[in-house]
């Protein structure tokens, strides 16, 4: 909150993460046109026809639908993340990606060690 | 001890220290709302076979709307992301309109799905009915309550800009709402393959 | 308080509990097994407890060495080294010593909790068992007896209860036997014991229900098969049926004395383990997605 | 005479039979009588404008750490008494001291009360003094969100806390698993109070939590690399990221026992193929999280405390790392240790009891290494560092014994008796209270500017401490005696009453401990030893080199950090001059404008909750049209700020004796 701070290209020296945790330095991307938006935009649009062809028109054996289905989905998570949400910008050091890669891998295991347990054992008779 | 390097590239939410704390701080709180999700995942899918006395997944849903929706959604993901596009162009007007053009597609969203849930309530299929539709109400529900949260602060946003113009506090919540929306839309993504398309498979 | 005190009064607490526990009466009813199940659970614990034990005393005499050779007094010669703050052997005998005691905790856990999963393949006697509001019920298929608060089980032969519930989560434990399961709504689950010695032990709920939860208790009576035998042929011609009135009146939320019944409706218990719900008074079985 | 017979009902709602018994009417007088004299203070003393614009609407972390701590020793009285009211009913077989209902109205808020409304706010209170003035911050990374955070957790707590005089209070335990908290067998207000309030606390400790993670992260004074942060921000770092991940479940628990209740849902419902061991997975996927972060931030504190007092660097900083991230991680796969019993099979048992068995090695490095640091050093039995030295032989003993309860088969013996509760109270007081109260004694100067009697400290210390052996360690007996928790009574003649007694004396031993810590912070206060040096421990890092109290905006001039224990290496190397400010280099500083936006979102959440709990709709929506308007005056008034000018720092800093010449 240092007045210094609040103008413009004079950012104050960092805390040192910059230098250890160099993977996650920021990247920024700016274009005269919104092209990659257009191509992200086509993209989500053929995949999601893709999916919904794929179940509505038995295009897959069962088995192997679902994972399909949702391998897709998330392919199309990415888009939105990497194109639309601009998950390398930052400043400093991009701390969104490991707080984000934890809550994701947090989240998916929530839901199978969930349907996991909750099959319970069988052994009635 | 390392100075980072000043780039003129830097969008000016982010020359602003203070400012890219805030949009971080928008990160960490959407990454606790997916885990929010995540918790309502597992249970949609655990109660999903859960159907009670009430019809089962292939008995309610209908695909038709639900693909309508989805195309809804994206395009408005796609409209959104113009609109930061514009701002960052520093085109206001731009950013306006864009944002316009979302709020009233979520709201046709919003709209087709109220209409989905009350002819399901309609045919007698309310959530008391099972645990499984409680799950469902519950997950889908919560997605648009979000998407209706979202409704109301683009509106505020968009007096915001047109009041004051792009500011670097109007950038940045430019760039949350931006944020918030496309995560809905990713949240929609998986709604749409777990509950719908994997329900009439 | 000085160090010294502290130890010293520690030490005699522990020793108080020591005598208080080295009794070990009757009262210590999971040190008195009267089964395998109970036997086996036992002797995890024993074993459990020596290992903690060893890092307990380990911890305490370590900490009350530092504690006296370093306390800060003028006249204390022990080496002063304020930047001592690395010791690779140290830092990786805590690693080994603390996987070292955990291996040998685990590899019983596993074992055991894998056999006593299992049913032994003699055939079991099955017991029904549901929770009631402050009650238990107990139904013998075979023996088509029902019984609230208490049942007969015979030695030396392995029973299965096959466990749910008509209110809150339970839980089923008679201690001397063995340990607790849930009894849970809309699922039925399997727990197996058995009793090598006769006597009568004493069960509870172990999971609150209520505000009676704490009287919902029954007996358990190991019999020798004769003696099993005749008490359910009398249970069968001395008592009468259960009605649905009196199927109502367990319903309640009463704490009840024991009962018996001749026989019961089967609708009184779900026929199948899962995918079944309550339906009125029944059980009924539910749709298959 | 309608109106006649509406008012009527609404006393039979707001006051049915359980809150008319004699000891809550006599509270609720009392509480009443307490108000009106404080209120009658405040007017005659002129001070409300003072309690407003100072506290009410502040902004500063300084001052949200003071009112987070006192509220939380209240809730440690309130708490307290709960447990003295439990011991004293199970002092004696067939005792009718309270009546069943009571009973498990009393365990149900001590439980929640301890848990939710008296560890957490300590932490936090511990969390908001120190760490900006650790990291050489001048406040948090969003101060606006933090007194939001602070003033959630009250109204989530005044809530709970006035469910026994209105309406009921809840009696399903603190978990309240369902299908007993469902409607079919609960059917009061009690568990609604329950739902909502830890549902609007817990929506303020998901703020702090992001608040800290990103204040942590990115606030730091340059130089402050990760590795040379002290253990305690590491810990807070560790405890917000737990907190971010561990109560979204909670909130989705809640909620829908809460869809279920007022809104008729089939969730955890015993008809219409509900499932209630789904609800008990969700807490406990929350559940188990939390109980590590209610220990890790007295980690962090026993890591500020040993090296401090032993005048000597932390053993192993790497390891301390290491090993608290490592419980982190293991912490979120092991919850259902908390429900072997429900039949989930072998395998899920066996894995999830081998995955909580891990975390004993790392924190098993953790107890070494703190024995290691006083190895060579220099032990000063100050009260701080006492309560350390109680943790070390507690903790083991809880820890060992939940080693105990992970081995899957030994626990179907244990689960849900006293075995349990010894296990959880010696691990909980040994290791969150017992560093809660060191980090309080040990900061406490910073916090205030004076400092607590070492003298009748160390009493309180004593009595506390043998209290709580003598209290717990008999219940590990009785647990193997069969006896099971939340029994209202029991028979006589099983045994249990022997060390029953013990256990009773031993908590009101622990109650006169409680008291004495409380004379001793009055007496303080009206005998104040004043910290002139804002060092008084000869500590080592940042907080200390700053006066105490730290002025309003912390640090005038932000340190550059070098090195691990920045402060004790400004001394060594006689650089302390550094934290100086000069005419030079002094600098207008903009602070925060306090707000009363975050005290009136949680009123109006507050308001809604009412509405929900009673079923008066018209009431929740009032509450949420508040809610909502509050946020939007928020967001119009941005994030306004005052300038305090360079002539004003420098008078301030002169006067404190910080000004380079
Ligand atoms: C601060 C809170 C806290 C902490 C830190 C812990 C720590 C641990 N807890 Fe505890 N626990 C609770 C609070 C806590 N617990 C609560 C509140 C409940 C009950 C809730 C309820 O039902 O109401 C509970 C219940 C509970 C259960 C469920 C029992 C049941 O319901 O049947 C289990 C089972 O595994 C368990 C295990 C453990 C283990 C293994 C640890 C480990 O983290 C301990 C690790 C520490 C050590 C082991 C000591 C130091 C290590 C060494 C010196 C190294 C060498 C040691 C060995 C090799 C043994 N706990
Ligand atoms: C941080 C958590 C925490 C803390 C600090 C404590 C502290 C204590 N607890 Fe608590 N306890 C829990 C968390 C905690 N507990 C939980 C989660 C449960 C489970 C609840 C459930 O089953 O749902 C539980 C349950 C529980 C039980 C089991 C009840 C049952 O199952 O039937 C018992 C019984 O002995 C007990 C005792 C105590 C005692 C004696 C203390 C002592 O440490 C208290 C210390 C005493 C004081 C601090 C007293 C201060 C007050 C005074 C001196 C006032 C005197 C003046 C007047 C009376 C006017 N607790
Ligand atoms: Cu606590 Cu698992
Ligand atoms: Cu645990």
């Amino acid at each position: 909150m240092d007045h210094e701070d609040r103008q413009p290209h004079r950012i104050p020296t960092g805390h040192g993460d910059e230098v250890e945790l160099a993977i996650f330095s920021p990247k920024m991307h700016q274009t005269h046109f919104p092209s990659l938006q257009i191509t992200g935009y086509l993209l989500s649009i053929i995949l999601t026809l893709l999916a919904f062809g794929m179940v509505a028109y038995h295009w897959m054996p069962m088995a192997s639908l679902i994972p399909v289905i949702l391998i897709l989905a998330f392919i199309q998570a990415g888009l939105q993340l990497g194109i639309f949400m601009h998950l390398r910008e930052g400043r400093g050091t991009t701390w969104q990606i490991p707080v984000l890669a934890l809550a994701v891998s947090i989240g998916l295991g929530i839901v199978g060690f969930s349907i996991w347990i909750m099959m319970f054992k069988s052994g009635v008779s | 001890m390392s100075t980072t390097t000043t780039t003129t590239t830097l969008p000016p939410e982010f020359q602003d220290n203070l400012e890219s704390i805030r949009i971080m701080g928008f990160w960490v709180f959407l990454t606790t709302d997916l885990v929010l999700f995540g918790s309502l995942f597992a249970v949609y899918v655990v109660f999903r076979s859960r159907v009670g006395l009430g019809p089962t997944p292939h008995q309610l849903f209908s695909m038709g709307p639900v693909l309508t929706e989805t195309l809804i959604l994206l395009t408005s993901s796609f409209t959104c992301s113009l609109s930061l596009y514009s701002a960052r162009k520093n085109r206001v007007k731009g950013a306006i309109s864009w944002l316009v053009v979302t709020l009233a597609l979520g709201m046709s969203f919003v709209l087709l799905e109220i209409r989905e849930f009350t002819t399901d309530v309609l045919n007698g299929h309310t959530w008391h009915q099972s645990a499984f539709l409680s799950g469902f109400f519950t997950l889908v529900g919560t997605h648009g309550s979000h998407v209706t949260v979202g409704i109301g602060w683009a509106i505020m946003l968009a007096i915001q800009l047109g009041m004051k113009g792009l500011t670097l506090t109007t950038r940045r919540k430019l760039y949350a709402f931006a944020l918030y929306w496309h995560f809905l839309d990713i949240v929609w993504i998986f709604l749409f393959t777990v509950v719908y398309l994997s329900g009439i498979a | 308080m000085s160090p010294k005190r502290r130890i010293w009064l520690s030490g005699s607490l522990v020793a108080l509990f020591g005598v208080l526990a080295a009794g070990c009466g009757s009262d210590y009813v999971v040190f008195h097994p009267a089964g395998p199940v109970a036997q086996s659970e036992l002797n995890l614990i024993v074993l459990s407890t020596i290992i903690v034990g060893v890092v307990i005393v380990l911890i305490w005499v370590l900490w009350a060495y530092v504690v006296w050779r370093f306390r800060d007094t003028p006249d204390n010669k022990a080496p002063y080294w304020p930047n001592w703050n690395h010791h690779p052997l140290l830092e990786v005998f805590v690693f080994v010593f603390a996987i070292g005691a955990l291996v040998v905790v685990a590899i019983p856990t596993v074992h055991k909790t894998y056999v006593l999963d299992r049913i032994p393949a003699r055939h079991p006697l099955v017991i029904d068992v549901t929770s009631l509001d402050y009650k238990w019920l107990f139904q013998y298929p075979k023996q088509h007896i029902a019984t609230v608060n208490y049942f007969y089980m015979p030695t030396n032969h392995p029973v299965l209860f096959e466990l749910t519930a008509r209110s809150p989560l339970s839980a089923f434990w008679a201690p001397n036997l063995g340990g607790m399961e849930y009894a849970m709504p809309n699922r039925v689950l399997p727990l197996w014991l058995e009793a090598t010695r006769t006597g009568v032990f004493r069960g509870r709920n172990a999971n609150f229900t209520g505000i009676d939860f704490w009287r919902m208790t029954f007996m358990v009576h190991a019999v020798p098969n004769p003696v099993f035998s005749r008490w359910v042929s009398h249970v069968q011609a001395k008592r009468h049926p259960m009605t649905r009135a009196a199927w109502l009146r367990l319903l309640r939320p009463t704490v009840t004395p024991p009962l018996q019944y001749s026989s019961y409706p089967s609708w009184t218990f779900p026929q199948r383990p899962t995918e079944f719900t309550v339906k009125g008074l029944q059980y009924v079985p539910t749709k298959k997605p | 005479m309608d109106i006649k017979l509406w008012t009527l009902h609404l006393l039979k709602v707001l006051f049915p039979p359980q809150v008319l018994l004699p000891d809550i009417v006599a509270i609720d007088i009392g509480l009443t009588v307490a108000t009106i004299v404080i209120g009658a203070y405040l007017t005659k003393t002129r001070k409300w404008g003072w309690l407003w614009h100072e506290w009410l609407t502040t902004v500063d972390h300084k001052k949200i750490g003071i009112m987070y701590l006192i509220a939380a020793l209240i809730m440690l009285f309130r708490g307290g008494v709960d447990a003295l009211m439990i011991r004293s009913q199970l002092i004696a077989p067939n005792a009718h001291f309270m009546g069943a209902q009571q009973y498990d109205e009393v365990f149900t808020t001590h439980g929640t009360v301890m848990i939710f409304f008296m560890a957490m706010p300590m932490i936090f209170a511990l969390f908001n003094a120190t760490i900006p003035l650790m990291i050489g911050a001048r406040d948090v990374a969003f101060p606006r969100l933090n007194a939001i955070s602070f003033w959630l957790f009250a109204f989530g707590a005044i809530l709970l806390n006035i469910s026994f005089s209105i309406g009921g209070s809840p009696s399903a335990g603190w978990m309240s698993y369902p299908p007993y908290s469902e409607l079919l067998y609960n059917p009061g207000v009690g568990e609604n109070y329950f739902l909502l309030s830890l549902q609007i606390a817990g929506i303020g400790t998901i703020a702090t939590g992001i608040n800290f993670l990103v204040t942590i992260l990115r606030m730091r004074a340059p130089g402050m690399s990760l590795s040379k942060m002290p253990i305690f921000v590491w810990a807070s770092l560790i405890t917000s990221s737990l907190v971010l991940f561990a109560f979204p479940p909670l909130t989705v628990a809640l909620g829908l026992t809460m869809l279920d209740r007022v809104f008729g849902a089939s969730f955890f419902t015993l008809g219409h193929q509900g499932m209630p061991m789904m609800y008990v997975n969700l807490f406990w996927i929350f559940g188990h999280p939390e109980v590590y972060i209610l220990v890790m931030p007295a980690f962090g504190v026993f890591s500020e405390v040993v090296p401090t007092f032993s005048r000597k660097a932390l053993f192993g900083y790497e390891a301390m790392v290491g090993s608290l991230l490592a419980i982190s991680f293991l912490s979120y796969g092991t919850w259902v240790h908390h429900f072997f019993e429900m039949g989930a099979g072998p395998t899920v048992n066996v894995f999830f009891g081998l995955s909580t068995m891990l975390i004993a090695i790392p924190t098993g490095v953790k107890m070494f290494n703190w024995i290691f640091t006083m190895w060579g050093g220099r032990i000063r039995l100050t009260v701080p560092m006492l309560w350390q030295l109680a943790f070390i032989p507690t903790f083991v003993v809880g820890g060992a014994t939940g080693i105990m309860l992970a081995a899957v088969p030994g626990d179907y013996q244990y689960h849900n008796s006293y075995f349990l509760i010894a296990h959880f109270h010696n691990v909980i007081l040994g290791g969150t209270v017992f560093g809660v109260l060191s980090g309080m004694y040990y900061w406490w100067p910073k916090m205030f500017g004076w400092n607590l009697n070492q003298r009748q400290g160390t009493w309180a210390f004593a009595l506390f401490v043998g209290g709580f052996w003598l209290t717990f360690m008999p219940q590990y007996f009785l647990g193997f005696e069969g006896m099971t928790r939340r029994m209202a009574t029991y028979p006589a003649g099983l045994g249990w009453t022997a060390l029953n007694v013990w256990s009773t004396v031993g908590a009101f031993v622990m109650g006169a401990g409680f008291v004495v810590m409380v004379y001793n912070i009055l007496w303080s206060r009206m005998h104040p030893d004043w910290d002139t040096t804002g060092d008084p421990w000869d500590g080592r890092t940042l907080e200390w080199s700053l006066p105490s109290p730290a002025p309003e905006y912390n640090f005038a001039r932000i340190p550059v950090v070098r090195s691990r224990d920045e402060w004790w290496s400004m001394k060594q190397e006689g650089r302390t001059d550094e934290v100086k400010t000069s005419e030079a280099t002094v600098r207008p500083i903009h602070m925060p404008r306090n707000t009363p936006m975050p005290i009136m979102l949680a009123a109006a959440f507050f308001v809604g909750a009412i509405g929900l709990i009673f079923g008066w709709f018209w009431m929740a929506i009032l509450g949420g049209v508040g809610v909502v308007a509050a946020l939007a005056y928020g967001s119009f008034a941005d994030y306004s700020e005052i300038e305090i000018d360079a002539k004003k720092v420098l008078k301030t800093e002169a006067q404190l004796g910080r000004v380079e010449s």
